[in-house]
């Protein structure tokens, strides 16, 4: 049995980044000290997730309940190895963020900066609480509250463009969770009448039927609509109209994480997977997730848009993670929950390069960008790692993830699924690779005719090659270190068998 | 609309009707209302308790005095609103001057005009009879006030308004008004401080050469008074306003 | 006594018949005033009678005397609306005519 | 004044009187709202306040009577002829 | 049995007067002529009935009945006092707006009513 | 003193707008200090009260000193002491609001304003403070003349608006006294507490004059509280009244009546007639979906943003009926949570509408245009009010939904769920257009050639402290009434376990 | 002294209104009489200046002519009721508009004298401007009442005997 | 015959719902707003019919104790023996309760007359205030039919 810890650490880990909004606010005549404000919440806050790990990662949990707010229902934090595994991918990343976005923001000279590290703090804030939370409705909280601090940096540019693109953002997800999840949850609080505490074996199994388990599951996969699942996925590609910072928050760290990660708790935390195993639900899930992994991977062959290209993308890998969940299977379950990490490793990636790319040449399409290769050497390394670790190659972090969910469906028996795996793999090394390819050698002759030289290169500012060269190598640690990930994932596993 | 409107009072018609049935006859003695023990208490015991033979006097200014001191508030706002709705400075009045088309007659029919003259001041006698009257005889401080306002009615129409504001301005009026609700509420007030419940008037003997029971029928002539107060200054008022179209200078 | 008075009270109620006659077909304002009037009048004096159905006149008269004040007061003021607005005689007379219709 | 109470006979008398009051009341309120003249409505008004005071008065309710007969019948046919004056005498219906 | 008596008697007569002024109220041709009917034939009929009333009242001789018949002549002298004077005030509102006066030669065309 | 705090939360008000009057005239400065303290020690009654009724559980006044059903008395108990506390304290913060907005919206007759003022809010502290089913017709009778003229002193279309609602409110009203006459005929007692002890008495619960009682009572309510079909009047009143007004009648008129409903259902003529004999409940709570429906749709059509407002207005209200007819006992927990969290929460957008109207002089959405930037305190009060609305977390908005929403799930009525939903996702698009109009409003101005006058002075500034104090407390108040709703659910719980609603359906 | 006469009559008036002879009810009447003597004395009468003594033997004269007026309002009645009962169309019915003039004086010597026209039979007056009435009668033969100066001196006589001194 | 006695047993109360309905129809469907007023007011005139009705009883009187009933010494002396000012011959008040004896059936039911006093005022008030709000419509519109003034305001927009 493993034990509990009380102790206010979650808390404060959440809190922390909503308490830098304090002196940002303060700070935003002085960008410097305003910054410096930011780095410093970010370090600690991962400071305070990294305090937690040893705990963690022996086999305790640690909790802390804040309030009781409704009745038999609180604000409450826990964390164990799925939540310690996605905040430990949050914070670490939001300081590789906070620095490109420094760069991208001043590089481009973007207007109302003081507000845009605000939101992001606070939008980092609810994602933590979102890994942290204890119950259903901590979650839910968090949820909403990431919902909407997200909105101002969507629509940071405040043009038309951005206006369309802020609407649908927001229309997708509020609509989900408030006419989803909500009811879902208030369901879930009646019939059990409990504090819906996530539990590694569920806490639904006994109080509901099997349709209204189906309903359930369906409600809760759909609500958490940043999880980009098909037919809720539309919103992602809009939301490229953020700057690129907020792109890769959003799809690598905060928002597109926080929807998987709730469906994951939903799977393991309040059906759990011998329930969901017993009623033999989960394989609908499964296949909507299947088909998202395609038809996302086929739209994307078709953008000529780098984001948007990422953007669905990231709507496939997202379903990875929902599919390998679905399976049930112990190994699928690792695979998904390390294909968080992995996966946002090598997605922040691919959009810090196309950041950078904007940054330094305002090109947006991929069709410009033959030859970039040689005038920005390291940004187009770091896309080329980040892109063979969304696809899942040797050598980055995204084969180990996959090799599990492979293995995962294999275990769970699902030979089908196994083929879709496979075809997406393709697919998505069709819509990746060609990228890195042209921009190294172009199809135009004249381009590629043009010698390489360090002293031609025009890569954008330090601020922003830096982290995502972090990003690039840690994609590759992750492949030769990855098994405290693996140890986090199967702590929750291992509970479960 | 019309057909709307038929459905909707064929609809309400028949919802009322379709209790009438189980109503107790008209007249029926042993009906729940006349037979239960609040409007017998109220019979048998108004004059033990109070000493007002007229029982409905007791009932409106003791027994349920917070409603009639409402009931009064009630004259009061619809005052303080047909005012505040349409007063207006005699300013804006001229402006649109040339668009009347009415003319008005300045000089008052002697007949009228003495008949009216005449009559006033025995009207108004009249009216504090029923104000002070009022706990052995129909009437009150309401039907009084009433009464008396119509006086000064009768003397706008028999002269012209400003005859009656000569004597009754308005900020007088309101003042009134004021004063008779202050009056009411004072007596609750007074109970109050002298430690009973509001508008309990048996703690006034402490303050009153009466017994308490006599003590209820004095405070109750008191509060009529001061409801005679207001009604007659508010009805005076409505008339005012509403007949000159709130411009204070023209009226019937 | 008291059924002398019934009948009396009802018989003055009958007259009010022609005069809700008169009141119904007009033809001007001015004639239903005058009927009003009258039934103002009468309606007094049905009141003092009712009071002496109840053999308790005394608590009637008071308001009976009310009556007859308002009354006055009411076609007077119904006078002096015409004393005030310009004499309009098209407008009389057309309404005249739409109320015979 | 005798306090007995009046015979069953006499009864039927006061309830013939308030059938012909309600007869009349029926009757007036109909013609006050159907009247096209204002001023006219507004006195029919008048008379329906009347009958209303009558028939109070014969169902022993002598305040709410002295009260009708007071507001009713006085008061409110001024305010309306008032208001009459102040607008318009005419309506469409 | 004098006062009741006094009583019927005046009351009768009051109501026949009370009936001369409502037939005339119908009858009459005119405004001004009905006008006359309502004014006169209230004012007497008014004051026969209440004075009925009030001797009624003081068959039982004491000081309270005297006082009610007081208040009803007291009635009676309001109305005579005020009926005149709403006569006068409604013919001269007539006049004023322009109530033609009848002629027996106009005679056909208004007495269908 | 204390014996007497409830009599104090009405008749502080009360009194102070009588001397008001007398005193307000010639002076006219006198007038705010009064009202603020008027309203002030009402609160503090109320509060008192509150308290009182926790420790002590229900609380009698008999006024006159005759114990009921003799006498007209006051009962309070967790229900009203906590809607008496709503309904003062949402007067003192409109209140505070006022200083400034009244005398720009009506010049020369702010004394007569204010005593109005005072007087409707008497009105509703009274209506739900009484225990007299009469006592409290008279108390509507006040606080609906009171409505009449304060909507009335507005522009144009005011008195227009004024008149229908008088028309309607007359209806309603009469429907209310004629349901209490059909109550006394059977009974013959105008204590609430006492008719329905009598009913009880006299097994009265199958006869149809109860039940007609019962239809014109709920149908009079509803006029008065706007339920749907029944709503015309209440849009144009809202909109076109001063801002004072809208904020002030918005937020509590239909609400108190609401509190007039649960009332009657329960006291007067126990939820076992309401729910369990008559059956309508399924009758009711789709009427309430198509109350919210369809007025949420159109809300969604409206340019001007009161009328917006007036019309979420009326879907709130179809929120509450549904939850009170969900015949469960978490709905009407909820449907009470609610009343006290929809009075803030309306308050707070109706001070934001009037702040703007104030501020711009225009009343259609676009006069919002880039005020985040340059009023960026009165936006974020605005914020947690459509947040609070919305039922985002963790404004009351969001808990008293969730109550309703629990309500809705244990009684079976998906429907009523659903159309809440709905009516969320509907509010959502509201605000979020509002917002959208504020905060990208402000960039455009620099790059076009617009030469409005606005952006010559740069446009409204920040509102005036007087305004934006009530804004903000009604903001914090929404959080710290979400944040404790366990606190004050828990008043709530322990008044409507005693009806026993629960056992009630099953 | 005049406010006192006027605080005499209107207490009288009380007294018949109120019918209650305890203290209390005589100290509510005495205050309500001063306070109505105190605000509303004024409109008794117009013109003060004459004695009481020939108020009083006004008073006195009063009644007689009442006596002649009740007398003058039966012969009304009989003739409106002998016109509205006829059964012919109302043979003598002929109105007409007649002008006259009165030498009285005081307002309410024309009032009184205005009022009696109207009670009289068939006559009823319209206007009164100045010394001229403006009547409506019913028929010739009624206007001869009227234009037979009878009534005028007899108003003459009770109001205005001391103007003509 | 069955149905005529119901009718007459209770033909106040169907007066009512006729007057009512009249009422409420104008008030529903009239254009002018003066008739509105006019039949808001026979509304609730009608139900101040119905609560008057309800407090009938038959054979009743006045709700006014007899004068001898409060006065016992008023046969011999004329004199009304007032409470307050008690002189030795008067009894006091103790003494006249003590011997008063109120049959309840005699007097009408006082509490609807009460509460009808009320609804009275509160009619009155209500038509002042729409009446006054008639005549600022007017004011601001020049009409006081309903159709008009709202095609006057769509033309305006």
């Amino acid at each position: 049995m493993p034990s509990s810890i009380t102790s206010f650490t979650p808390v404060l880990a959440s809190l922390v980044s909503l308490l830098a909004v304090l002196p940002i606010v303060l700070l935003g005549k002085k960008p410097n000290l305003r910054e410096g404000a930011t780095f410093l919440a970010a370090f600690i806050k991962f400071g305070l997730v990294v305090s937690m790990l040893p705990t963690i990662l022996a086999g305790s949990t640690i909790e802390f309940t804040v309030w009781e707010i409704v009745p038999n229902l609180a604000i409450a934090f826990r964390v164990d190895g799925l939540g310690m595994l996605f905040g430990l991918v949050a914070s670490s990343l939001w300081i590789v963020t906070s620095l490109y976005s420094i760069g991208y923001m001043r590089g481009l000279k973007e207007h109302s900066q003081t507000r845009f590290f605000t939101f992001f703090a606070i939008s980092l804030s609810a994602t933590i609480g979102v890994a942290f939370a204890a119950n259903l409705f901590t979650l839910y909280l968090f949820y909403e509250m990431l919902s909407l601090a997200t909105y101002p940096l969507v629509t940071h540019h405040q043009d038309k463009e951005a206006r369309t693109g802020g609407r649908t953002y927001l229309t997708y997800l509020l609509s989900t969770s408030i006419g989803f999840v909500l009811p879902a949850l208030i369901f879930v609080y009646v019939k059990t009448g409990s504090s819906m505490e996530f539990s590694s074996s569920g806490f639904l199994s006994g109080h509901i039927t099997a349709s209204e388990a189906l309903i359930l599951l369906l409600l809760f996969t759909f609500g958490f609509a940043k999880s980009g699942l098909m037919p809720f996925h539309s919103w992602l590609p809009g939301a490229m109209v953020a700057p690129t910072p907020v792109s890769a928050l959003l799809h690598a760290v905060a928002v597109v994480k926080v929807g998987v990660f709730c469906i994951l708790r939903v799977f393991t935390g309040v059906f759990g997977t011998d329930y969901l195993q017993d009623l033999d639900i989960a394989t609908v899930v499964a296949w909507i997730a299947a088909f998202t992994i395609v038809a996302s991977s086929l739209i994307a062959l078709t953008q000529d848009n780098l984001k948007r290209r990422l953007a669905f993308s990231t709507v496939g890998q997202l379903s990875y993670i929902i599919l390998g969940a679905a399976l049930l299977s112990d190994r699928a379950v690792t695979g998904s929950m390390t294909h968080i990490a992995m996966h946002a490793v090598g997605k922040i990636t691919l959009f810090m390069c196309a950041g950078a790319i904007f940054v330094a040449t305002g090109k947006k399409y991929i069709s410009q960008m033959d030859g970039l290769g040689r005038k920005m050497p390291i940004t187009f390394a770091a896309f080329s790692i980040g892109a063979l670790s969304v696809i899942g190659l040797p050598p980055t972090g995204g084969l180990i993830s996959k090799f599990y969910l492979v293995t995962g469906a294999m275990d769970a028996g699902q030979s089908a699924l196994l083929v879709i795996f496979l075809i997406s793999t393709i697919l998505n090394a069709a819509y990746l690779l060609p990228i890195g390819y042209r921009a190294f050698f172009p199809k135009d002759p004249q381009l590629a005719k043009q010698p390489f030289s360090w002293k031609t290169t025009e890569e954008a500012n330090w601020q922003c090659i830096t982290p995502l060269s972090i990003t690039a190598v840690l994609a590759i640690i992750l492949f030769i270190k990855p098994q405290f990930l693996l140890q986090l994932a199967g702590l929750m596993v291992g509970a479960n068998g | 609309m019309k057909s709307f409107a038929l459905i909707a009072v064929i609809v309400t018609g028949w919802l009322l009707l379709s209790a009438v049935s189980d109503f107790p006859d008209w007249g029926d003695t042993e009906s729940p209302a006349n037979d239960y023990r609040l409007s017998q208490h109220y019979i048998t015991e108004t004059f033990p308790e109070t000493s007002v033979p007229n029982m409905v006097t007791a009932v409106l200014a003791d027994y349920r005095g917070y409603d009639t001191m409402f009931e009064t508030v009630v004259i009061f706002v619809a005052g303080i609103a047909i005012m505040s709705i349409l007063r207006r400075k005699p300013l804006d009045h001229l402006k649109d001057k040339g668009k009347e088309t009415r003319t008005y007659k300045k000089d008052p029919d002697l007949i009228i005009d003495t008949t009216c003259r005449l009559m006033i001041p025995i009207i108004q006698l009249f009216a504090l009879y029923v104000v002070a009257h009022g706990h052995h005889s129909p009437g009150g401080g309401f039907q009084g006030g009433v009464i008396f306002g119509a006086s000064f009615i009768l003397l706008a129409l028999s002269r012209d308004l400003q005859a009656a504001q000569r004597w009754v301005p308005e900020k007088r009026v309101l003042n009134l008004a004021g004063v008779g609700i202050l009056i009411y509420s004072g007596f609750g007030f007074a109970c109050m401080l002298l430690g009973s419940n509001f508008l309990d008037y048996e703690i006034l003997h402490k303050i009153m050469p009466a017994t308490p029971i006599e003590a209820r029928s004095h405070s109750m002539l008191g509060v009529e008074i001061g409801v005679a107060f207001t009604c007659t200054a508010i009805m005076f008022s409505i008339y005012s306003n509403l007949a000159s179209n709130g411009d204070m200078k023209e009226t019937l | 006594m008291e059924k002398f008075f019934i009948f009396a009270g009802i018989a003055i109620f009958a007259l009010m018949f022609p005069i809700v006659w008169r009141i119904i077909v007009g033809p001007t304002a001015i004639d239903r005033i005058v009927a009003v009037n009258v039934i103002g009048t009468k309606t007094t004096v049905l009141l003092v009678l009712i009071g002496m159905i109840y053999g308790r006149v005394e608590m009637f008269v008071d308001f009976a005397l009310t009556y007859a004040l308002l009354n006055f007061i009411g076609s007077l003021a119904a006078a002096r609306y015409f004393d005030r607005v310009n004499p309009d005689k098209n407008f009389s007379n057309s309404e005249a005519k739409e109320q015979e219709s | 004044m005798d306090t007995q109470r009046r015979e069953g006979g006499l009864w039927q008398m006061i309830w013939a009187f308030d059938l012909i009051t309600l007869i009349f009341l029926v009757i007036t309120a109909i013609i006050s709202l159907q009247t096209k003249d204002l001023l006219s409505a507004a006195m029919i008004f008048g008379v329906y306040s009347f009958l209303m005071c009558l028939l109070w008065a014969g169902m022993a309710a002598v305040d709410v009577a002295f009260t009708e007969s007071a507001v009713g019948a006085g008061v409110s046919a001024v305010f309306l002829i008032a208001t009459v004056l102040r607008t318009t005498r005419r309506s469409s219906d | 049995m004098i006062p009741a008596t006094i009583c019927v008697v005046l009351v009768c007569i009051g109501i026949l007067f009370f009936v001369g002024g409502a037939v005339g109220i119908i009858r009459f041709p005119d405004f001004y002529t009905r006008m006359h009917a309502a004014g006169k034939g209230d004012t007497m009929s008014v004051f026969l009935i209440l004075m009925g009333l009030a001797a009624y009242q003081l068959a039982d001789f004491s000081l309270a009945n005297i006082l009610v018949a007081g208040k009803i002549l007291f009635i009676t002298i309001f109305i005579m006092w005020a009926s005149p004077t709403s006569t006068h005030a409604l013919i001269k509102a007539g006049f004023e707006e322009g109530q033609k006066l009848w002629t027996p030669n106009g005679e056909k065309e208004d007495s269908g009513k | 003193m204390i014996d007497q705090s409830p009599a104090i939360i009405l008749l502080a008000p009360f009194l102070l707008a009588i001397l008001l009057a007398l005193l307000g005239i010639k002076r006219e400065w006198l007038c705010f200090p009064l009202v603020i303290t008027g309203l002030a020690i009402s609160v503090a009654a109320s509060v008192i009260t509150l308290m009182r009724v926790i420790d002590e559980g229900t609380i009698q006044y008999f006024f006159g000193g005759w114990e009921p059903p003799f006498g007209i008395n006051l009962r309070v108990d967790g229900l009203n002491a906590l809607v008496a506390l709503a309904v003062s304290t949402v007067a003192l913060l409109t209140a505070i609001y006022s200083k400034r907005a009244v005398p720009a919206e009506t010049s020369d007759k702010v004394s007569q304003y204010y005593t109005l003022y005072l007087l409707s809010v008497t009105g509703l502290l009274g209506i739900v403070l009484t225990g007299d089913a009469f006592n409290l017709y008279v108390l509507i009778e006040i606080s609906a003349l009171t409505s009449y003229a304060l909507i009335g002193m507005g522009s144009k279309r005011a008195t227009l608006a004024a008149y229908k609602y008088l028309i309607m409110g007359t209806i309603g009203a009469s429907f209310y006294l004629l349901g209490v006459g059909y109550l006394y005929i059977k009974t013959g007692s105008l204590n609430m507490y006492d008719i329905q002890e009598q009913i009880v008495a006299n097994n009265l619960h199958g006869s149809p004059t109860i039940l007609v009682a019962f239809i014109l009572i709920m149908v009079g309510v509803w006029i008065k509280m706007a339920f749907f079909p029944l709503h015309a009047w209440l849009p144009n009143s809202y909109t076109f009244g001063p801002s004072t007004t809208s904020a002030l009648l918005g937020p509590l008129v239909t609400k108190v009546m609401i509190y007039v409903m649960i009332r009657m259902i329960l006291t007067v003529f126990s939820p076992e007639f309401a729910f369990d004999q008559l059956d309508w409940s399924n009758i009711v709570v789709w009427m309430s979906v198509i109350a919210i429906l369809a007025a949420s749709i159109s809300a969604l059509a409206q340019t001007s943003l009161q009328k917006m407002l007036a019309f979420l207005i009326i879907a709130e209200v179809g929120y509450m009926v549904g939850g009170v007819w969900l015949a469960d006992e978490m709905g009407m927990v909820g449907s009470i949570y609610h009343i006290i969290a929809d009075a803030f929460m309306t308050l707070c957008v109706f001070l934001f509408a009037g702040i703007i109207f104030t501020k711009t002089g225009r009343r259609d959405l676009s006069a919002m245009e880039g005020l985040f930037t340059k009023m960026p305190l009165t936006m974020v009060g605005f914020l947690v009010g459509a947040f609070s609305l919305i039922g985002i977390p963790p404004t009351a908005g969001f808990f008293s939904k969730w109550y309703l929403i629990q309500g809705g799930i244990s009684s079976g009525h998906y429907e009523y769920v659903a159309a809440l939903l709905i009516s969320s996702l509907i509010n959502a698009v509201l605000f979020f257009r509002i917002i959208e109009i504020a905060y990208f409003g402000a960039k455009p101005a620099e790059g076009h050639g617009h030469h409005h006058e606005e952006e010559h002075n740069g446009g409204p500034t920040e509102a005036s402290f007087s305004m934006l104090f009530p804004l903000l407390i009604t903001a914090a108040l929404l959080l710290g009434i979400g944040l404790y709703n366990q606190e004050v659910v828990a008043i709530i719980t322990d008044f409507v376990s005693q009806f026993n609603i629960g056992a009630i359906i099953l | 002294m005049y406010r006192l006469c006027i605080f005499l009559l209107l207490f009288g008036i009380w007294i018949i209104f109120s019918g209650q002879f305890d203290g209390f009810h005589l100290t509510l009447g005495i205050l309500s009489t001063a306070f109505i003597t105190a605000i509303s004395s004024n409109f008794f009468f117009e013109n003060r200046s004459q004695g009481v003594g020939n108020r009083l033997q006004q008073i006195i004269r009063i009644p007689w002519y009442l006596v002649w007026m009740l007398y003058q309002i039966w012969l009304s009645n009989i003739h409106i009721l002998r016109l509205a009962l006829s059964p012919n169309e109302l043979p003598e019915v002929e109105p007409k508009l007649v002008r006259i003039k009165t030498n009285l004086k005081t307002d309410f010597g024309k009032w009184m004298l205005a009022n009696s026209i109207t009670l009289t039979p068939g006559t009823i007056t319209i206007d009164i401007k100045d010394d001229e009435l403006l009547i409506h009668s019913i028929s010739s033969l009624t206007t001869e009442g009227v234009e037979g100066d009878d009534m005028e001196r007899k108003i003459a006589a009770i109001f205005e005997r001391e103007t003509t001194n | 015959m069955e149905l005529l006695e119901a009718l007459s047993a209770k033909f106040n109360y169907w007066i009512y719902v006729i007057i009512m309905m009249i009422g409420l129809y104008a008030m529903i469907s009239k254009n002018n707003l003066v008739k509105k007023l006019i039949g808001m007011s026979i509304f609730q005139t009608a139900i101040i019919l119905f609560y008057v009705s309800i407090g009938v009883k038959e054979g009743d009187t006045i709700p006014i104790l007899y004068h001898d009933q409060v006065h016992p010494s008023h046969g011999d002396s004329h004199h009304g023996a007032d409470t307050g000012h008690g002189e030795d011959h008067h009894p006091s008040h103790e003494e006249i309760v003590a011997n008063l004896h109120i049959e309840p059936d005699d007097f009408a039911n006082p509490l609807p007359h009460v509460l009808m006093l009320t609804a009275i005022v509160v009619g009155v008030a209500t038509l002042g205030v729409g009446l006054a709000l008639t005549q600022k419509i007017y004011r601001d519109f020049g009409s006081i039919e309903e159709n008009e003034i709202l095609e006057s305001i769509k033309s305006a927009k």
